[in-house]
């Protein structure tokens, strides 16, 4: 299955596909459905510093094609996760992600720090969250600070930084510029839109949290926009996400400029999503006329 | 937990907008379920509806291999569901959540507290509770005359109250007023309903041993994604209905 | 239907449904289909100050639960829409919404001046077109621009004017405030966000513009957030849109904060769909507790 | 025009990725239809497509009160039509676009030039010159064996020439080999198919007067949203596919 390699930093993929942070946990409750070493990579679950109980619910309301998540970063900890959730994923053969988040720019440090420790392949910083009051989407709309988080976990860090991108943002290339001339190794993106539903009989917004991020197939075509205008700007590579549910999105987001694909609400529809786009990529790939996943990145620009 | 591609045996609407939905399951999958388990349901074959929705196992035949799921059309998605006939594709997680507790329970005789779709589990752990001799006591709550189904049902298996909000059959009143009029008890409860019935059934019946099965919006149904916890009673942890429960013990989470 | 009434500046509206930009042209086709008299009010398709004949084709694509357009602001330009559409309008018993366009600020005042000599009630300020080179969107991410448009059109205008804001910003309500500080008697949003989708044989943009503007159900959740954000800091009324296809979303956008609401894209679902939400709001008012439209403007806040 | 919603009388598999659906109208709507207006049709009933889908008219039957389509799976859309049963409702608007412009024909023989996809709508058109007492011959490309559909049908309206791009069946060569080869002309001629076909066709025929029906992707369909244009040969100014069109007489536009 060579055609589906793709060589990134500190990632060698056997195949670009990855379950998006969040959306898998640590990858234990998806190991009943299948092998978890056929994944190209995992994204975890943010981490914080300490443990975070997260919003009150409900925390995810349906929207058409999309649905919007306030989990708030529940998460047990840095160390516990360190300790107790990264050892389950040693033993199957794929490179981990470690995903980063903090509502102060020391500790986004102190966890990147932490995960010296551990054996992640790399970083993905979490500078877009929507769903929490403090920490997250600030850090992501504003490209100074974003470059000055992405400096600081790039000097804690031992392993390659990827920086996930706020799509709730005027100018995404200027945030992505910034980070790249930061220091960042890759960028991640998109996050999720911030949305809001009003549940009628309430009379108030259905999340406890108010508002929520929006996933799902409704937002893929401002994923491939603003993942299209990101790759004509910058020289580092691009994990995709925003609605993937098959291997022609996969495709789509490779044409638009990704390198890899992560894939988050679509697991929640079919478990085995993930499982099922790297059966079919091949052939989709030999469908569209492209020999490999290298081939057939950027290939949808105008001078490509 | 597996992912299960299958297809409607049969479809009825027993009450106000509520449907009895049997499905076909192999036995070597049934063996594996337990009473208070749930099932979470693909709603249509597009994107639409990117949510899965749980729906409890009210019953289990091995004889014909089939399930049964009794549901309210409560938004789009239930409308959907409600839509479905005969030989109709259908996509399932299967077995979803812990259960009742059947293997450890010492008692003689146990109270089932329903609430509207929250009856529909009982029956099948009633029927797996006569099966290792306990005594069975069913007290079942809907809305009014026209919301009430499986009586008769739960009649099989032991006493049967039923009341409504509006008195329009049965006892008027709550499930709770049931309970005092009719001085009952048990050794056991175990309860499934709106969580303000819960939380009245948790008082009323504070020293008796109970279960209660609890209700919360979910993403993912298996444990992956954090949308469907609750606090444990400290405030200082949570467990995920999901895959913790839905069933918990009384008093264990804040309801 | 005195329930369904609404009285915002320059428009008694007698129900608070309109179609909305660009999506029923001048209102002649969807005339086969139902007396437009039925109907609150009607905005109509961008004017310009000369003729203009927008993108290549394709212009639209189907997406998730929603679309993208890349129409392009064609348009017979503003005297022809006076001399040849708009009167067409006046045999029906509604106030019409001018849409004005332009690439520079003279052509923005230039278009609402000419406009003086029209019957319309009130003019809808579109700064956030998507899909074209020059003129729309940038006018519409910038606080200060956005506020000095809004200033010249108001003098140059004898109607009321409501700016259409663009949900492709950080910070909407910064742009709402600014808007509002300069005139604007009311608001209308959200336009498109931006978005592409990537046609997998041909390996390229689909739309011939590249991007194009995201609508339909896929977007509410996003409509939905920047309406209840800017109700909170603004006192001027807003037309919302984004996503509507029932009366049930309609009464999500009067919770939110909308005082009327426009339908655009699902006209192309179901050309009937106005009509019908206009027969239905009475009951669905009367299901969750409302007494009248006005009644339920703004409920879904926390201090309503 | 109307939004007519009606059902599937029946729907077959009649070549390659090809289905003929027969649909109930009655018979007053059908009598206000003209040969080369098309319908517009929804897709599925929930928001997943927004977007209806424009296709041709190919004939009507006033006796069984029926309207028959021909199409092709293309992408998810046409693929979820494939799906469609017997009985099933489907919502359409109808009759769109112009149609071929019946009543100024002043000719004695005329040529159907279809490709693919293209080809239905000239079967309806077929069936009302002759009735008209015009002489039809009709010249029908496909991409290869599996994908011709009709040929019989055309054959009860005159003379009948297909060719395949990869001569698996027929002529081998395209529509245009046909028309030299066999030295075939007509006072006008009507034509259907994928741009560069009618291109082709427009050039070789270009002393004929002849009719076009074109294709462009639809928002509304019935000429309110500006996204099917066409430029008109001056490149001044632009038409309307869904209501100017579809068909346009050679050369009136860009192709
Ligand atoms: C463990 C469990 C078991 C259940 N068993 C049954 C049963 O046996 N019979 C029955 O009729 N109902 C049952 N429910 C409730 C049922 O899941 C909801 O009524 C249903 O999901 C509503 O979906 P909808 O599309 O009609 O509503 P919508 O409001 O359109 O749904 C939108 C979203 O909200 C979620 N949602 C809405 N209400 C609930 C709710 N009460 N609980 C969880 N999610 C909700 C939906 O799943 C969906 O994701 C159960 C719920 C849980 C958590
Ligand atoms: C006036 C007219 C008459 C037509 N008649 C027929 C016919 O009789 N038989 C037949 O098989 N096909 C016909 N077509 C083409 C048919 O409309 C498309 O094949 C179909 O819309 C593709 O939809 P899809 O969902 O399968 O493809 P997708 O690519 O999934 O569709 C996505 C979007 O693109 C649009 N689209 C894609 N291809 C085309 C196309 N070629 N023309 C217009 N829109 C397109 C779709 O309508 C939809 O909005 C006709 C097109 C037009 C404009
Ligand atoms: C329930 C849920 C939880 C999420 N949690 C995180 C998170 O902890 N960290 C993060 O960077 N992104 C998180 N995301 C965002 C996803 O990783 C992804 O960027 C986004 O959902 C878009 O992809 P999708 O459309 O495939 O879901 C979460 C998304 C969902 C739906
Ligand atoms: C085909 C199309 C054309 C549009 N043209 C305009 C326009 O000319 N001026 C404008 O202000 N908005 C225009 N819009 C935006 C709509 O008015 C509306 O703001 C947007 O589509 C969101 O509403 P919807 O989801 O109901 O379509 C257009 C939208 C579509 C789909
Ligand atoms: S629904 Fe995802 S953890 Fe329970
Ligand atoms: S499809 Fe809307 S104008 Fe033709």
């Amino acid at each position: 299955m060579s055609l589906l390699k793709v060589e990134l930093p500190g990632l060698a993929l056997k195949n670009p596909i990855m379950p998006a942070s969040g959306c898998f946990s640590f990858g234990k409750e998806y190991s009943q459905f299948y092998d978890l070493s056929k994944l190209g990579s995992i994204m975890v679950k943010a981490a914080t510093l300490h443990k975070r109980l997260g919003n009150d619910t409900p925390r995810v309301a349906e929207t058409k094609s999309g649905m919007l998540n306030a989990i708030g970063l529940q998460n047990p900890g840095v160390e516990t996760i360190i300790n107790e959730e990264l050892p389950f994923l040693a033993g199957f053969d794929l490179p981990v992600i470690a995903n980063v988040a903090g509502s102060t720019i020391e500790e986004y440090e102190q966890v990147a720090t932490a995960l010296r420790r551990s054996d992640i392949a790399a970083i993905e910083l979490n500078i877009s969250c929507p769903n929490v009051k403090e920490g997250g989407v600030q850090f992501g709309t504003d490209p100074e600070v974003a470059a000055e988080v992405t400096r600081r976990v790039k000097q804690a860090a031992n392993v390659p930084v990827y920086v996930k991108l706020s799509p709730n943002v005027t100018d995404i290339v200027a945030i992505a510029k910034a980070v790249e001339q930061a220091g960042a190794d890759g960028l991640t993106m998109i996050n999720t839109l911030t949305g809001m539903t009003i549940d009628l009989n309430k009379r108030r917004p259905l999340l406890s949290n108010g508002v929520g991020g929006l996933s799902g197939p409704a937002i893929k075509p401002v994923a491939i926009r603003m993942i299209y205008q990101v790759y004509e700007a910058v020289n580092i590579p691009i994990i995709g996400m925003g609605g993937v549910r098959d291997a022609e999105d996969v495709l789509e987001f490779l044409l638009a400029g990704a390198s890899a694909v992560a894939v988050g609400t679509a697991n929640f529809e079919n478990p085995l999503v993930c499982s099922e786009i790297i059966d079919d990529l091949p052939f989709v790939l030999n469908k569209y006329g492209f020999d490999s996943v290298t081939d057939a990145i950027g290939k949808g620009h105008i001078d490509a | 937990m597996k992912k299960l591609e299958t297809h409607v045996v049969s479809i009825e609407n027993i009450a106000k907008a509520t449907f009895k939905l049997v499905i076909h399951v192999q036995a070597d999958m049934l063996n594996t379920i337990k009473p208070g388990q749930f099932v979470h349901i693909k709603v249509g074959e597009g994107t639409e509806h990117m949510l899965r929705r749980p729906i409890s196992i009210c019953d289990i035949s091995n004889t014909n291999e089939t399930m049964t799921l009794i549901f309210k059309v409560f938004g789009k998605g239930t409308d959907q569901l409600a839509k479905l006939t005969e030989g109709h594709a259908i996509d399932l997680l299967i077995p979803c959540g812990n259960g009742y507790p059947m293997d450890d329970i010492e008692a003689e005789h146990v109270l089932l507290i329903g609430g509207g779709i929250g009856v529909p589990p009982l029956y099948y752990l009633g029927k797996q509770l006569i099966k290792k001799g306990i005594k069975v006591t069913s007290i079942l709550g809907f809305q009014s005359a026209a919301d009430v189904f499986y009586e008769d049902d739960f009649q099989t298996l032991g006493d049967v109250f039923v009341a409504t909000n509006d008195g329009t059959y049965g006892i008027h009143g709550f499930v709770t007023d049931v309970i005092n009029e009719q001085s009952l008890f048990g050794d056991y409860y175990f309860s499934c309903g709106p969580t303000p019935m819960l939380q009245a059934v948790e008082t009323k019946l504070k020293d008796t041993t109970g279960y209660l099965s609890l209700e919360e919006r979910m993403g993912c149904g298996i444990g992956a994604c954090y949308a469907c916890v609750v606090k444990t009673t400290d405030g200082e942890s949570t467990k995920k209905v999901c895959q913790d429960g839905p069933v918990f013990k009384a008093n264990e989470v804040q309801l």
